[in-house]
This record gives structure tokens, C-alpha cells and sequence, in this order.
């Protein structure tokens, strides 16, 4: 194997591995700097590696992209430890989409994802199946897309009355630093941050509904603020 | 020196002082200075400066300053007082006594200094591994027996401030595949030629034509450090406000950086 | 490789591959039925068949229990493409915060204040926020005041098994420049010594070692304290 191969190999392994949602092989492609094909074809040879070597886990191709899962001989173990409780809840993806639900609902699944920075479609199915989440209404805008909102049973198993008593975001804001904001900008587009605070002045933030926010963190100070 | 925290390549902090042991700290250790040749009024001057730049005054910090402060006004006058004239024994051993327990305050802060950095290493090393939290496929879902089990509303907010501020934007970048163009050294010359010229530049026409973000970041370092070579002055109204640089130095007086290569992103 | 063997390792890889967080090896003992002894063996096998196949992904020891993680080789195509997890930096005033409670736990905010000299409020705060400290009771002294720890969290963020793998603190201690550069400068001169007291007549300052050394752990010396 050459070099380049094992670091491809070795990027794609560990992108999977940190991955919460099937990763689409294009986007690997991209990350990695490799054609599709060659993805393709290095999935193809790990998922052939780890059935031989009779490992607990495979890599699988499910939902337009590849993911890690148990092997099917282990479910007897893996049922035990999901059912001990032990496991997660909710993964980190469903619960950061439940709160981005709940925070900007309601909203359409895109502007999920947008807000997320992935593809929310896996966690938003899940949210819904377990009843946390539900389509409440069309976008009347153009595309008529779909909106969602958190449910009743949400709101009961966290104990609220109303979506309203959420705790406020802006209280919890980290402050500023400028280089807190250099690094947003950096994230962002490149430019914005830097080009002042034009009308930067933190209003709208939390419980603006709909528009898929900057983070919130931007230019709210409390002091004690973490530098980037 | 085992004191010289290396800071990394962003790490850009404007010296603010965390009470009266980061200051003192600060003035002893990295100007060398003997406090004795510190007029006590610059270093209360100094630290008033620092509490004016909190947003409200903080009691216990002022306090502890002035005990502090007390401290090193009975030890230098203490030595201003003639020979002839001994203390008391029992007032020179309070004396010593403060001046011990203010030294290993000093010393104590310092330790811990120097651990957080070592934590700060330690973390940096640890953050280039991300653990796998994607929990149990959906085959298994129905079997988890609370879904919200341990969730509550601030889990929630946590949540929502994970998925909104830590991540970098969908688009691949390929920052990490590109080597900068500009390095903070070059940047910092470059501004040298320039300034004495122009005088007065804000900030975002200076770098207005640059194309990339992390070049702009090397042009805002570039700015620091000749903040910090007091070659600049660099004002700013408002938070997020226009940033002001005014050229203050001399351009003869100019040392190339060392040692300082381009940011490595 | 006998069948059981076989069953165990599989039984391993699939219930650390389903986890959100570390699987302590007990509780994989009792979920696979084998002894914990065999489970660490099991893992330690595994992590060096990984190293050995260089693959994208490394199981390691974390805050007590057993996890799949990237392999830092892959951090550059990782990094891009992370989901969650990726942790702003901490101020130097919650990292030097942080250090107090990692060394000195439990212990209580006005222990962390007496230490820094400042009202360490806002950076305990932030610390906890981040997950990273946490109450961990009542110290049952006059006052009762609340106890604070860091968490495991705070383990996996510096990817240590236990607080007990921190490098110990005397190895922070100031050098011998330092301290003497901070006992000149708070020495008196001419003055100096004690002197009538104990005959040191205090000339050459600095030089002195002999002046009485302070015990920086005066008060609360919990025997990990920095000797000088």
C-alpha cells in the first residue's frame, strides 16, 4: 500500500468514525482530495477487511453514504447495553437538532441542516418517530417547504409549560473577544466579522424564529468570556 | 525560563490583569524589575487602570489590592527608615512574616500558572483525536428506555449553543491544504515600510484587499505585535467598532521578528 | 482463536462502536458475561490490532472506560468535518481556574478565590457551563460551602483515564531563577535580613538564600503542594 493510499484510508476510517450520520462519499472525496471512485473502492476494501478479520462492527452503506455500525452476531450484546441504560439517550446530533427545534421552531428541515452545518435528515426522523418533533404546518413562502415544531410530549418531559420557558439563550452568551470574533468571521465568510460591528449588536438572538441565526455568541459580553 | 508561558499562534491576549498577583507577577517577572524601584503609586495607578477595565468594580479584588499594596508600602518604608532606628523585633518579624506568605502567594499563583498551561498542552494534543458519539443505530431505538432520560431544559441550551457555535461553516475549506502566503514577520516589516506614510489607517482598509480570513488574521498580529513594540497606537470606540491604527514609531527602530513563522493554522 | 473468544471481541467492538461515551470495562464484564480481567485483555488486543493495521481509528482508555476515537493522524481531514464536540479554548483566568480544581479537589469557590486572588466566580461559572467542573457536595466545615470537582468530561478533554494521570504539581513549582527573582524584589535592602536578630546582615540580596522560605502551601497544604 502506498502512502497516500494508507492516509486516504486512514481519513476515511476516522471521518466515519467520528461521523454521527451516514458521510456521503462525495463529500469524503472533497475532504480527503480523492476522486469518488476512490472512496468507493477504499469502503468497499475496509468493509471486505473487517469481515474477514471477524470484527464486531461493519461499515456499511446506508442512506446515500457510509457508516459504522455493530455487526449483526453482537446484537444480543449490544441490545443488553442499550437497554442497561448505559447508552445514549439521544445521540448528540438528535439532541442538538431537538434544540435547534426547539429554540427557532418553527422551521423547515433545511434550515435545520443549514443551522447545523450537516444533514439533519437521519435526526430529524428520529426525532419524529419518538414523538418529540412534528410537522406542524407549510413554509408559506416559495417551496412551500415543510415546518416542524417540538411537541407537547416534549415540552411534558422536560417539565415546561410552554416553549417560552426554554432558558433565555443571551444570558449564556460567552462575551467578546476580538479574536473570538476574528475566529467567527474566519468560520463565517472570511471577511464579515472583521469589517466592524456594522449593526452587529446581538439583538435578535434567541428566540428569533425562523432565520437560521449567526452563533450566538457573537457580541455579547459577560466578562469572564473564554478566549478562542 | 520556565515562567515564559508559550502562548500558540492565535493565542493573542492583551495583558489583563486577574488581580494583584497576576500584576505583580507581571511586573516583577517579565520586566524585571525590583519592586523596590516602582513607585507604589504606579503599580496602584496600574491597578486602578486594570479595575476600570472591568465592567463594575469588584470588591474583593480591590481589597485583596489594597492589602497587598499596604504590604508593600510597610516593606519599603521600612527600608527608607534609617538604620538607627530598628524596628521593634516583633514588628520586623510581621514584617518578614507578610513578606513570606505574599512571596509564596506569588509562587503558588505561578505553580498553577505554569499547570494550566500543561493543561492547555494536554488538551491541545488530546483535541486531535474526536471520540465517536453517535450512539446506537436506529435498530436499537425502541429499546432505549427514556429517551429525554437526565435531559432538562439547560441540557437543551447547551445544546443549542454546541450546534450554533462550534461548528465551522458547511463549505470545505481547504485552509488546511493551503499553505498561508503571508507570514506575521513579513506582514509586520511590510507595515513598517508603509505606516510612517499613511499615518492613520483603519484597520478594514488595510486589509481590504486581502483575500483569505487567516490573512487577515496575520495582518491583526502583525498589528499586536507592533502594538506591543508601542511602534502603533490602536484605538477602537466601540466593541466590533472601527479599529484606528495610528503609526507612533520609528521605523529605524524596527528588529525584524524572530523565530516567528508564518501562522500554521 | 476459540469461538468464545471470537463472541467476546465482537461483543467489544459492537458495544463500544454503540456507545456515546466510555464503556467502563465492568460493565462490558457483566454485559458479555466474562470477567473484567479478560474485557481490558480483549481491549488491549484490539487497540494494538488497530495500531498495527494503521488504521483511521485508535480505542483507547478515557475517563474510565474504553472508546473509539479518530486517530490524531487523521485530524486534518477530521477537523473540517467534526459535528460536535469541538471545544472553544479557555481563557488563561479558566484555565488557571481549571488547574486550582484539578489539583486541589474538592474544594470550595472561596479556596479557588484565596488562591488567585481574585473573586473566581464568572471563570467557575464558565467552567461549569462547560461541563468541565461540577458540585460535588458540602463541605460539612462552619458554612457548608459548596464542593466543586472537575468531571469526566475534564478527563476526556485531556484525554486521561484518571484525575491521578496529571502530572504532578511539583513540577510546576517556579525554578530556583524565578523564586529568587521574586525574593529579591520583595526583599528590603540593606535591610534585609533579620538583622541583630539572626546576624545576617542582608548585604547582597539575592544572594541570600538563607532568608526564611515561605510554605506557599501555608494553611491548606494537602501534601501535593509546590515544595520550595
Amino acid at each position: 500500500m502506498t502512502d497516500e493510499n494508507r492516509e486516504a484510508r486512514q481519513a476515511v476510517e476516522a471521518i466515519v468514525m467520528v461521523a454521527d450520520e451516514p458521510v456521503p462519499p462525495g463529500l469524503m472525496a472533497q475532504l480527503i482530495e480523492i476522486s469518488t471512485d476512490q472512496v468507493e473502492e477504499i469502503c468497499t476494501q475496509l468493509a471486505e477487511e473487517y469481515r474477514s478479520e471477524v470484527r464486531g462492527f461493519e461499515l456499511v452503506r446506508v442512506a446515500g453514504g457510509y457508516r459504522f455500525r455493530s455487526h449483526p452476531d453482537a446484537e444480543p450484546y449490544v441490545k443488553r447495553f442499550v437497554v442497561s441504560g448505559q447508552s445514549a439517550r439521544l445521540s448528540s446530533a438528535a439532541l442538538e437538532t431537538l434544540a435547534i427545534v426547539a429554540y427557532k421552531q418553527p422551521l423547515s428541515r433545511a434550515q435545520v441542516s443549514a443551522i447545523r452545518g450537516v444533514n439533519a435528515e437521519g435526526a430529524m426522523r428520529t426525532l419524529q418517530q419518538r414523538g418529540l418533533v412534528c410537522e406542524v404546518g407549510r413554509d408559506p413562502g416559495p417551496g412551500n417547504a415543510r415546518l416542524f415544531a417540538t411537541t407537547s410530549a416534549f415540552l411534558e418531559r422536560l417539565g415546561l409549560d410552554a416553549i417560552d420557558e426554554l432558558p433565555p439563550l443571551v444570558d449564556f452568551v460567552p462575551g467578546p473577544e476580538v479574536i473570538e470574533a476574528l475566529e467567527t468571521s474566519l468560520m463565517a465568510d472570511g471577511r464579515s466579522g472583521l469589517s466592524g460591528a456594522d449593526g452587529r449588536d446581538g439583538a435578535g438572538q434567541g428566540q428569533d424564529h425562523g432565520v437560521p441565526t449567526p452563533a450566538p455568541e457573537r457580541g455579547r459580553g459577560n466578562g469572564d468570556a473564554p478566549a478562542v | 525560563m520556565r515562567t515564559k508561558v508559550s502562548e500558540g499562534p492565535l493565542a493573542v491576549r492583551t495583558e489583563v490583569f486577574e488581580g494583584p498577583f497576576d500584576l505583580l507577577l507581571h511586573l516583577i517577572l517579565r520586566d524585571e524589575v525590583d519592586l523596590y524601584d516602582v513607585m507604589v503609586g504606579d503599580i496602584v495607578d496600574a491597578y486602578l487602570a486594570e479595575l476600570d477595565r472591568m465592567e463594575h468594580l469588584n470588591l474583593e479584588v480591590a481589597t485583596e489590592f489594597l492589602l497587598i499594596a499596604a504590604t508593600l508600602v510597610q516593606l519599603k518604608s521600612s527600608r527608607l527608615l534609617p538604620d538607627s532606628e530598628p524596628l521593634d523585633l516583633d514588628e520586623e518579624l510581621a514584617l518578614w512574616s507578610e513578606r513570606d506568605l505574599l512571596l509564596a502567594r506569588l509562587l503558588e499563583c505561578q505553580t498553577f500558572k505554569a499547570a494550566a498551561a500543561a493543561l492547555e498542552q494536554m488538551a491541545a494534543v488530546a483535541g486531535r483525536s474526536h471520540p465517536r458519539a453517535s450512539g446506537p443505530d436506529e435498530r436499537y431505538l425502541d429499546l432505549v428506555p427514556d429517551f429525554l432520560e437526565g435531559i432538562g431544559p439547560d441540557d437543551i441550551r447547551a445544546a443549542f449553543l454546541r450546534a450554533t457555535a462550534t461548528r465551522p461553516a458547511p463549505h470545505v475549506d481547504i485552509a488546511h491544504v493551503t499553505d498561508i502566503p503571508i507570514s506575521v514577520a513579513e506582514v509586520t516589516a511590510d507595515l513598517v515600510a508603509r505606516l510612517p506614510e499613511i499615518g492613520r489607517v483603519g484597520f478594514r482598509e488595510l486589509t481590504e484587499d486581502l483575500a483569505t480570513g487567516i490573512e487577515v488574521v496575520v495582518y491583526f498580529l502583525a498589528v499586536l505585535e507592533l502594538y506591543k513594540r508601542g511602534m502603533v497606537d490602536v484605538s477602537q470606540a466601540s466593541t466590533f467598532g472601527r479599529i484606528a491604527i495610528t503609526w507612533s514609531g520609528e521605523a529605524e527602530e524596527y528588529e525584524p521578528l524572530a523565530g516567528v513563522d508564518a501562522y500554521d493554522g
